[in-house]
């Protein structure tokens, strides 16, 4: 790349900052969404409000979290209660936002975050889902990050840990999920990718400054929906550069 | 997918009378305020804001303890006639029964407890004036909100089964599929309006309770607008020094009004006693409903909000009932 | 009656209060209840503990409630929570005796609070459920304390409020209650009754100071099981009026 | 009775690794301690007296954040091989699988958060000594506590369905009663024994937490037996002050252990950060199976108690971690 002005981080972390809407709810867990919550916070959103899943409500972020249950996670909160009041907010459609990673993901956005290979005999045991299905399942959109590649981008995850579209369009509602709700944006070190409303499969929304169309395509293990048009993600500005440098991860912790 | 099944072994005779759509009321719990916005009105404003004629309304804890009784004065202020709504009530709840402003109930207890049963709400059942009463014991209206609170169609339940009060409710019993035996299904009751009196809250809408929180928060979870009257407006950065002691969050809240001795004449724990005068004075006179209307006009009617209500009853009574100390 | 040492609430109360077992849990409702589990409490039951529905657990009594959720119920008490949190500990078992009384009771146990005549179109309609229905349903014991007449001990109750022995051994169970649960005693103005084991029905345990085995019988609508053995229940001691008096209702609220 | 059916849509294929029989819960439930006594113990004898080879555990929290570390080391130490329990956890679950106390777990997350995935978890799966693991999502695991906790076979929900979680998990999906609806089931969790750190608890066992409460209000109710350490041990008279700080009664709790910095090396919510330095020490090494027995050797084998742990950590790096002012 042309210059180093940011890193992939730094870019992926702007990006799902700009996918978010002030007045609205995010569930934020450990790391990259916490730093884009809070960028998003400082600029066009500082009415985004940020939810922890073990009980903090309304904190301000003086200091990032370095687990989802931390004392940052309610520091001058407006709320600390506990998970299944969190989790029952959430069921009740009060977040609108919700953060996801995972090891594998699908064309239609389903995550795997629990093994590769065979769940019994598994080559690699993962995490497991933690929260991530019940974000996955009950939150209105789910902003994935990922680093993408044709080893992680995959047509058939080894395990749906957490629900996108299932299976393509009305499944979600089908299984019983609620209505409305499902994967929103997949922010990547390359593109901005979306799910096309009639199919709900994987759709190329933007690419990042200087990566290109083949490139996105080489690193995907499926076919992308290609649109007409696509658009390009801007760079990180300057402010939001320094804002998320000095003042969001003033600590250094993950960026 | 299997071809299993699980029996439904009974069910209430009783049609929901507030039936719910869980998707719609996540709908709209999205499209609430998230933002901390000032939501200080007046009774008046909050009550013609939120409950329209014939909606579903809950009144939280008993009618003389923590009580929203500035807003039940409203309601019936208001004049409305035909509201539905959950009764576990005892002084609020005999209120509004007398003067008729409801006409559908999900019932549990309405009585007057030491003083026995509720005059006004049984000349309004026996007369017919108030057309449906739906039976549930006391634990299954806190399970409904509860449902509702978690956002699933129902909670199951041990209580209920066997009974008439089963026979006359809207629940269901089957086989459980986990062990095969016989559990009630309490079903989500989703409330148009929930009012809730409240010790402290701020402006947002963040409130505190002490003591006992009776079932303040499943039925704010559970109310699609919530009309909080508070003791105390306190400052945001109160709430922020002690976020565990916020029993209902802001986000749940429509209204706040700042009412002081807003359970008057119940009692509000800490702060004041209730006064068992009026409240004796009251139910021995609610058996003839003259004299009932006598009081309705003095009290609720010949006032025309909480304030001129707390100069009737005036300074020095309502200082009596302040307690001292802890 | 001879002496009018005490009146028939006193008895009712000092009999109550004599039923119970020291180191277990009360569901205390107001009135009658309240001063028997107060009286046990300074008598026998020392670490008798109080619960409250609205979330009162182990207030000292300083002062008798005038209403399940007033201040009174949590009064320097040990846990002040709300009424799912009390529901469910009693579901889960954790709550020995339930007190209940009601406008009719039948050989079963099965009390009325609900109506006199049809539901729809009531002769009398009574305060309802309230807690009674799950007291009664998941409390191991329940007490049941009313005035014994021939038009409140009926045949068959008008309304099922709150389970008795419902229709018979094992029909508890079959309707899903939880296993070795329901009515132990019904105190009343004229003697203490319990539930023949076998037949579940309302047999005659002991005979009230002065009363008779023919007052008993004409003030019941419905046969009861007398067994060979009728005990006499002992008067109200000069030491639990005493108490009762000075201590429990100093107010004079309730006697 | 009607002769209605509902469908049973989908059954996870794993079966309940702690199956519940909720009347032999309610039956335990009351012959429990009801009076007020002194529960106070050493961690060593609250372990063996209520933990068996082969029992089901749960530890809440996670392990950097209030969690009873103080007790989890001596479940490693009295050497158990066995153990089934819940998996909701970082440091505690990867020491305990470091340790190879788990057989077969109740999985939801087991990760080392911002360190990414627990070595010595991967190495117990990967290699077969953790003979089964029945996943869930972290909603589900605290609900199944929930409804042990309402003793009630099961509560409904709308997440897990759809997924591979859901296929390996024990839950079920019906059809609605209410709604015609596909939901969730997801069946109640009775653990032998949950294990819990407070800030504060008296002899008897009542507890207070500062904070968030995580889930531990909904395992301590749904443990069979409690063990409880705190911070502080306080006099009940601080307790009957504030009834309504409770966030555990005594009448759940079985063994009060004292452990002051018990939470270490993670932290505890106005009191002590995290000890950095030690976690970072211990996941640099832990993809090493010696160097993570060297540990193991050092810091739980190698000290006899909880206060020799302390000793070893030392005085001064304790107190370099309390938190000052508020």
């Amino acid at each position: 790349m042309a210059e180093c002005r940011y890193n992939g981080t730094e870019l992926m972390i702007c990006l799902a900052a700009r996918a978010m809407v002030d007045r609205t709810t995010a569930f934020i867990g450990t790391g990259v969404p916490m730093l884009a919550a809070s960028l998003a916070q400082r600029m066009h959103a500082p009415s985004l409000m940020p939810v922890f899943e073990f009980g903090g409500t309304g904190a301000i972020l003086e200091k990032l979290p370095l687990a989802v249950g931390d004392m940052r996670t309610y520091n001058k909160g407006l709320y600390a209660s506990g998970i299944c009041d969190i989790m029952e907010a959430a069921q009740r459609g009060f977040i609108e936002y919700g953060f996801l990673g995972g090891a594998q993901i699908d064309p239609f956005g389903n995550l795997n975050t629990t093994v590769i290979g065979n769940h019994d005999k598994p080559k690699v045991r993962l995490p497991g889902s933690g929260g991530g299905n019940d974000v996955g399942s009950t939150c209105w959109r789910t902003i994935m990050i990922m680093r993408q590649t044709n080893r992680s981008f995959v047509p058939k995850v080894d395990f749906v840990t957490t629900p996108g579209f299932l299976t393509g369009p009305g499944s979600r509602e089908k299984a019983g999920l609620p209505a409305g709700t499902g994967p929103y944006r997949v922010v990547t070190n390359l593109a901005t990718l979306d799910f096309e409303p009639e199919s709900k499969r994987m759709r190329v929304l933007a690419l990042n400054p200087q990566a290109t169309l083949d490139e996105v395509k080489a690193a995907t293990g499926f076919e992308l929906i290609i649109p007409p048009q696509i658009g390009r993600n801007e760079e990180p500005t300057d402010e939001e550069l320094r804002i998320l440098r000095e003042e969001v991860d003033k600590e250094k912790l993950y960026i | 997918m299997s071809e299993k099944h699980v029996r439904i072994l009974d069910e209430g005779i009783a049609p929901l009378i507030q039936p719910f759509d869980l998707d719609e009321f996540r709908a709209h719990n999205r499209a609430k305020e998230k933002a901390l916005v000032d939501k200080r009105m007046s009774e008046s404003e909050a009550i013609s804001k939120f409950v329209t004629e014939g909606c579903y309304v809950g009144i939280e804890l008993y009618g003389t303890v923590r009580c929203p009784m500035s807003l039940t004065r409203e309601l019936i202020r208001k004049g409305y006639k035909k509201l539905r709504g959950v009764g576990q009530g005892v002084f609020e709840a005999d209120l509004l029964a007398a003067a008729n402003c409801m006409k559908e109930l999900d019932w549990t207890y309405i009585g007057l407890e030491v003083y026995g049963v509720s005059s006004s709400l049984r000349r309004g059942v026996e007369s017919g004036y108030i057309e449906r009463v739906v039976e549930w014991s006391n634990a299954a209206i806190a399970w409904r909100f509860k449902a509702a609170a978690m956002g699933v169609p129902f909670v199951p339940a041990r209580t209920m089964l066997g009974t008439d009060t089963f026979k006359y409710s809207s629940a269901k019993a089957i086989e459980c599929p986990f062990t095969g035996k016989p559990v009630a299904l309490i079903p989500a009751l989703v409330l148009d309006v929930g009012i809730i009196h409240v010790h402290r809250a701020d402006k947002h809408g963040n409130c505190q309770i002490d003591g006992i929180t009776g079932f303040a928060a499943e039925m704010a979870a559970a109310s699609k607008n919530v009309i909080i009257s508070a003791e105390e407006i306190v400052d945001t950065d109160e709430i922020r020094k002690a976020p565990d002691q916020t029993v209902i969050p802001y986000y749940l809240v429509d209204a706040v009004i700042h009412a002081p001795f807003g359970s008057h004449p119940g009692e509000m724990g800490g702060l004041y006693e209730r006064d068992e005068e009026h409240i004796k004075n009251y139910f021995d006179n609610s058996s003839d409903p003259t004299k009932t209307k006598d009081y309705l006009d003095k009290w609720i009617y010949g006032v025309g909000s909480h304030e001129e209500y707390l100069r009737l009853v005036g300074t020095d009574r309502l200082e009596s009932l302040r307690i001292k100390e802890r």
